[in-house]
């Protein structure tokens, strides 16, 4: 058996490599893919947890399921405020979208 | 060592590997395809925790859908083949600074807690409790309809984003 | 050792392997992986054989409908065509554009075939032959189903060509639409059957589905000719108008791969839609004789099979914005109504009617909802006629 | 809930919905507006009449009300109950008021000229010229509303509804008066309509505001509007009976009757308020009767009934100051009205100086204690008041045909213009005769005689001398005035070509009219007094009185029969009339020629035709002082003169300190100054890089405040 430690670390270490994707990308693409790391690590914690501390009730999974409709949701209006932006900008690099400069 | 536990580490070292590929190769469509790697491994793990249910929903929206639409999003954005200019800012470093202490953190905060565990059971059909636990009013119906109403939202939100203003003509 | 049975008899040989490994002093567990790995090897090439002869079948099928004679020079009936064609594209000289992201553009086609062979672990042969029954088989098979689109715009990006591209673009956004009325339809199944397994919903068929919901049988069949590619949905590869699409630059037998996936994945939605729709491998005496399901199972799938080369070859290619039409304004639509009314039949209907009575009494009712569809799409084409037709948008810029 | 408790619930929601419908769907068609308005108006009638005939077939009804409420608004601890309730008052307006709304409603479709097109002159605000009114389908939406917050008022088992009822009446009423608000005239000092809308607006809400203060006041003393809860309460009406109030000498009880009575002044058009009720004589005719018979007005009068036993409490021990008040106001609105309306000439106008003085007896009534005697007086102008309401805008109606014809410029609602007209109009005259006498108290045979001749009997009764002297000099006035606008309309020979030209008007607009002068008599027979030989147990003893009576906590003591009240209203009333006759019927005024009572009372004729220059009073009185206070006072002499005065002598100072100061600063303190400015600025330049523009700088600092938090946090919890 795994113990529950491990599946948290890896958990740990996808959300930090998707905060790093977030932080560090140029692209707001790469962001956005960074973003659903950040938000599978989330859901891969809750299925532990669920597996390890609740497995006879559902919460866990609803939870976990509720995510993914949000990162579903989240996607289709990132990529759509990207298209957005690169529409009127010409540009997807976060960097260069910063109209709010001083 | 168990099969388990060796199977176990074979995923995760697929999951950061590609995981860190996804973050880092300069090639977007290659993080595209990398992202997808991770997210068919993190679906492995689902099914090593017995919730096949989310791995199946995992690889329909994940890979299915989401990934799809961020590689054709790249691909529109972008001319298609040319790899221009660096794809990390300067702040890079004390980004990965961060990132270190952030998974320092959190893998010492949930290493060191003393989860109390329940004991095993089978749970290898799930999929009908949690259909049941869905549509019961007493249990998930309400955050399952807010759900579908911010999918909805979300649907016709990024639709009009994303429709390129009506010129007068 | 295993008991003889001549109507299991493919089980039976399974067991016996297994049992005489075991004999022969392997550990049990090694012995289970041999066992699943010679099932899973067996059925892999019966599944990549198949499109030999289905692309025969397709050739000959195909001329017969436009009065020729179709391949008649190699073997007997021209039977051997295609192991000429094989030959050929094997010799021939594998080209890999330059500027092509070479990783990507062989990973592409060999990600085409690889979901198709996913497949087929949940499709049951007979009530004893199934690769996996999951209980989540029916998502499964959509879910696996759905990295094609990834295969396709791998390949119609690394090629470096911009009509490959296009091609990718257009695959994209019709293969992940046609997943919504696909999916959709096959909620309806799942509902009567009360389980996502394949086995079950097969074993809940006393009657065929396609009774209980032919709407929703025609709506999966008709996205599926749309996930697949084919004629009349075949605006990814469009020939006219953009070369061959994401394929244009792949040659020999990396084509061959291409081609392959392509006939694969059609047969394998046509066993699909007999698994959830016709039956499966039930018929008479297959309960007795599991073999005999295979034989029933692969009459049914040649049979849609069938009705899909007809399609292919009298159905002209629609243009993006029908596809999209088709889709967004039809069947998404009909696929949720279709669903609603199932639901509501199959609840208000007394749990006392059962059998082909209950079949029948939601086969009126779809056909009811039909001929409302039906008189809603004559009005609507009366006022387009009466409209002064605009200029049809054009696909793309 | 039981079906009978859910008839009443749903007794005002068609009019509300239909004014939704037609507001937002019918709008397009005119047909189908009327059509669903008029089938609103009738499914309350039915649901309105099934109440009332049921409650009239149960025995003892008042004992056991229909009432049903539902938790609408918690406060605190409490809750504001909404609900229905119908008792026998209840009962009495449901009786008139839907039938009332459903033939104004009908009377509407021939007023607005359904049938026709729109005439090329028709503008939007204006009233038709000749073809069909431009604003049609809005005209009955906002009936419909009218109508329906009508009913929700008489339904109401509550204050705070019923306020409900009334604000959207008020509404209704601004809308409506101003109806055609695009009309303009040539005489600057003649009232538009938008300027009536707007003064009847301001001058109910000004009521208005004194009548929530009431209600108010009301709950935070006993904690509930609900009028059974109160009323057939004893202990809590001592209570507020005992409490002293704000204002040393005056119970809570009279305090709030006094506040809730003020929002009657103001509906019911009491002196001093009852100015806007003759201005809003500017709006469409049927709105004149929608809101003088079946709503606004009687909504006043009605919820003074409603509130009764708050205005009577204490009156067993030292009489009730409230009820006296009413009796003062109400019997001198009553005369002073009459004698507004023997000198005006409009012919709308006339009957709504009429209207004020009924009301004003009704008040009166109330004010002396006879309880039942006002509501059937309510019940009874409410039909005759309707009927002559919808019969003047009949003739106006033929007389706009009739100037239409003759291509005259005359004001059709000018009554001497017209005369002859009973040929021309004989259904409308017939009727508009009925109306009259029953307005002027036509003895035996009329609604109007038996009401008013139950105020004047109770107050005989009852010892209050003055009051029926004044009651009788406004109750002959009343006959005189009437006499002289029936005379002078119809009689005699047309004054004017218009008048010579004019005919009868729709079926839809005399239909209304019939059924309505059915009950202009035949509604009266219900109240005779008991012991009134024949006619007194013609229909059982007193049925209205018995009915009534039990809406009231405790019995009012009656009164025994007497000859002397009867004969002094049948002599007034046949007096009123003969002097009418004797003036304006014998020699029916000629054309041009002055009014004979004009010559008579010299300029005391003056003074009445100008309505005691109250206008003019109000407007030297309070319109000019707030407007001197406002532009004079505040802005010239408190604004410019003292604060600003007082701000430029402390600027002067300041300037003078300035000068003196200016060599310091500029040796002494700006080089300090300057050099922190630059500081400032370079630490500014410097810094802000900070603000790089870039969403994932930002993101950077929040990650590592979250973490610095987080850290923090485990820290401490260690």
């Amino acid at each position: 058996m795994v113990p529950l430690s491990w599946y948290l670390v890896l958990a740990a270490l996808l959300f930090s490599i998707g905060i790093y994707g977030v932080l560090a990308r140029a692209n707001a693409i790469g962001i956005l893919m960074a973003l659903e790391l950040m938000l599978n690590a989330v859901i891969l914690n809750l299925v532990a947890f669920w597996r390890y501390r609740g497995p006879t009730q559902v919460s866990g999974q609803m939870f976990a399921i509720i995510v993914f409709a949000v990162a579903a949701a989240e996607a289709a209006v990132g990529l759509a405020l990207i298209i957005s932006i690169y529409r009127r900008r010409g540009t997807v690099v976060a960097e260069e979208v910063s109209l709010l400069k001083w | 060592m168990s099969a388990q536990q060796i199977v176990f580490l074979v995923t995760a070292g697929v999951t950061v590997i590609s995981a860190a590929l996804v973050v880092t190769v300069r090639n977007l469509i290659h993080a595209g395809l990398w992202l997808v790697m991770t997210l068919a491994a993190v679906a492995a793990i689902y099914v090593q925790l017995e919730a096949d249910f989310l791995a199946v929903v995992q690889v329909i929206l994940y890979i299915g859908a989401i990934a799809i639409l961020i590689i054709f999003s790249v691909m529109l954005t972008r001319r298609v083949m040319a790899d221009t200019g660096p794809q990390r800012i300067p702040q890079w470093p004390l980004a990965a600074v961060v990132a270190l202490v952030v998974f320092g953190g959190l893998a010492y905060l949930l290493v060191q807690v003393p989860w109390p565990l329940a004991p095993d059971v089978d749970v290898s059909d799930t999929v009908l409790a949690l259909g049941e636990a869905f549509v019961d009013p007493d249990r998930f119906v309400i955050p399952f309809e807010v759900a579908t109403i911010l999918l909805l939202v979300a649907l016709v939100g990024s639709i009009s984003l994303a429709l390129p203003e009506r010129e007068s003509d | 050792m295993p008991e003889f049975s001549f109507g299991d008899i493919a089980v039976y040989a399974y067991d016996m392997i297994g049992w005489a490994l075991v004999t022969y002093g392997l550990d049990p567990k090694l012995v289970v992986i041999i066992q699943k790995f010679l099932a899973a090897f067996l059925l892999a090439n019966f599944a990549l054989l198949t499109p030999i002869f289905t692309i025969w079948l397709e050739r000959k099928i195909a001329a017969r409908f436009q009065d020729r004679l179709g391949p008649n020079r190699v073997g007997p009936y021209g039977l051997f065509q295609s192991f000429a064609d094989i030959l050929k594209l094997l010799t021939k000289e594998i080209i890999t554009p330059s500027g092509a992201d070479k990783v990507v553009y062989f990973v592409g086609p060999i990600l085409s075939v690889a979901p198709v062979l996913g497949i087929w672990v949940v499709i049951p042969f007979a009530s004893t032959m199934i690769g996996a029954n999951l209980n989540v088989g029916v998502l499964y098979s959509v879910a696996i189903g759905g990295i094609g689109t990834l295969a396709i715009m791998m390949g119609g990006w690394a090629s470096n060509n911009k009509y490959a591209l296009l091609g990718a673009f257009r695959a994209a956004s019709q293969l992940v639409s046609y997943e919504v009325p696909l999916i959709l339809a096959l909620l309806i199944p799942t509902l009567l059957t009360g389980s996502m397994g394949m086995q079950d919903i097969v074993l809940a068929q006393d009657t065929w589905f396609v009774v209980y919901a032919p709407i929703a049988a025609t709506i999966f069949f008709v996205s599926s000719l749309a996930e697949i590619g084919r004629a009349p949905f075949d605006i990814l590869e469009a020939e006219s108008e953009i070369v061959a699409g994401y394929h244009v630059e792949y040659s020999g037998f990396l084509f061959a791969i291409w081609q392959l996936g392509e006939f694969l994945h059609a047969f394998t939605i046509s066993a699909l839609v007999s698994v959830l729709f016709l039956g499966g491998w039930r018929g008479p005496l297959a309960d007795l004789y599991p073999i005999l399901g295979i034989v029933y199972l692969l009459a049914k799938t040649y049979f849609v099979y069938f009705i899909s080369m007809w399609i292919r070859a009298t159905v002209p290619r629609i243009r993006i914005d029908q596809m999209n039409n088709l889709n967004w304004k039809f069947l998404v639509p009909l696929a949720l109504a279709a669903l609603v009314l199932v639901a509501l039949v199959d609840k208000l209907l007394p749990a006392s009617l059962a059998g082909s009575a209950r079949a029948w009494a939601h086969f009126a009712s779809n056909v009811g909802l039909m001929v409302i569809v039906f008189g809603m799409l004559r009005t609507e084409s009366r006022r387009l006629q009466n409209l002064s037709l605009p200029a049809p948008v054009a696909a793309g810029h | 809930m039981n079906a009978s408790t859910l008839a009443v619930w749903l007794i005002p929601v068609p009019p509300l919905l239909s004014a939704a419908v037609i507001l937002l769907f019918t709008f397009r068609s005119r047909w189908l507006s009327h059509t669903v308005a008029l089938v609103a108006a009738g499914i309350s009638l039915v649901l309105g009449w099934s109440v009332v005939f049921g409650a009239l077939g149960t025995p003892h009804f008042a004992d056991h009300p229909l009432a049903a409420s539902v938790d609408w608004l918690p406060t605190g601890s409490t809750a504001l109950r909404m609900g229905v309730a119908v008792d026998p008052l209840t009962v009495v307006m449901l009786f008139f008021v839907p039938l009332a709304c459903a033939l104004i409603i009908l009377y509407s479709v021939g007023y607005s000229n359904f049938g026709k097109t729109l005439d090329a002159h028709d503008e939007v605000g204006s009233p038709p010229h000749n073809g069909v009114e431009p604003m049609y389908t809005r005209f009955f939406a906002f009936l419909s509303l009218f109508a329906g917050a009508m009913l929700l008022l008489v339904v109401a088992d509550n204050l705070l509804l019923l306020f409900f009822g009334w604000e959207i009446m008020g509404l209704c009423s601004y809308l409506l008066i101003g109806f055609w608000h695009g009309r303009n005239y040539a005489d600057p000092h003649q009232t538009t309509p938008r300027q009536a809308a707007v003064k009847a607006f301001l001058t109910t809400r000004l009521a208005d505001v004194v009548m929530l203060l009431g209600i108010a006041y009301l709950y935070s003393e006993t904690g509930t509007l609900n009028f059974r809860e109160i009323f057939f309460n004893p202990e809590l009406m001592e209570k507020l009976v005992a409490t002293p109030s704000y204002i040393s000498g005056l119970a809570a009880a009279h305090m709030i009757g006094l506040l809730i009575f003020a929002g009657t002044v103001g509906k019911s058009a009491q002196f001093p308020l009852h100015t806007w009720l003759p201005d809003a004589m500017e709006g469409p005719t049927p709105v004149s009767a929608m809101i003088h018979a079946a709503a606004m007005v009687s909504a006043g009068v009605y919820m003074v009934i409603r509130v009764f036993p708050l205005l009577a409490a204490g009156a067993g021990h030292g009489g009730s100051p409230v009820l006296a008040i009413m009796t003062v106001v109400g019997s001198f609105t009553a005369l002073f009205a009459a004698t507004i309306a023997v000198a005006q000439n409009d012919v709308k106008k006339v009957l709504a100086y009429s209207t004020i003085s009924q009301l004003g007896f009704m008040i009166t009534a109330l004010g002396i204690g006879a309880y039942v005697a006002a509501a059937f007086h309510l019940m009874t102008h409410a039909f005759f008041k309707a009927l002559l309401f919808l019969g003047s805008g009949s003739i106006i109606h033929g007389m706009e045909h009739g100037a239409h014809h003759s291509h005259e410029h005359i004001d059709p609602q000018d009554m001497r213009n017209m005369g002859g007209l009973a040929a021309r109009m004989p259904v409308t005259h017939l009727t508009f005769l009925i109306g009259g006498l029953s307005l002027a108290g036509f003895p035996f045979v009329t609604a109007g005689f038996w009401s008013k001749d139950e105020i004047l009997a109770d107050a005989l009764a009852h010892g209050h001398t003055t009051v029926l002297v004044v009651l009788l000099l406004a109750a002959f006035l009343t006959a005189f005035y009437t006499m002289r606008q029936i005379a002078m309309t119809f009689w005699g020979a047309p004054r004017t070509e218009s008048a010579a030209h004019a005919h009868e008007s729709a079926w839809t607009m005399t239909l209304p009219l019939v059924i309505l002068a059915f009950f202009a008599v035949t509604a009266g027979y219900v109240g005779v007094h008991h012991e009134f030989p024949v006619l007194g147990h013609l229909l059982g003893s007193n049925p209205f009185e018995h009915f009534l009576m039990g809406a009231l906590p405790a019995e009012l003591e009656g009164f025994s029969f007497s000859w002397t009240p009867v004969m002094l209203s049948v002599l007034v009333g046949l007096g009123g009339l003969l002097a009418g006759w004797l003036i304006y019927g014998r020699r029916p005024l000629a054309a041009g020629a002055a009014d004979p009572v004009q010559a008579a009372l010299g300029p005391v004729h003056t003074l009445l035709g100008n309505k005691y220059y109250l206008d003019e009073f109000y407007q030297a009185a309070f319109v000019v002082p707030a407007k001197w206070i406002s532009s004079v006072f505040v802005s010239r002499i408190l604004d410019r003169g003292i604060i600003d005065g007082l701000l430029h002598s402390l600027a002067r100072l300041m300037m003078g300190i300035g000068s003196g100061t200016v060599l310091f600063e500029k040796w002494g303190v700006n080089y300090v100054p300057d050099q922190l400015a630059d500081g400032v600025q370079a630490t500014g330049n410097g810094s802000r890089f900070v603000q790089t523009g870039q969403v994932q700088t930002y993101l950077l600092g929040v990650v590592v405040a979250v973490l610095a938090m987080t850290a923090t946090l485990l820290i401490a919890a260690r």
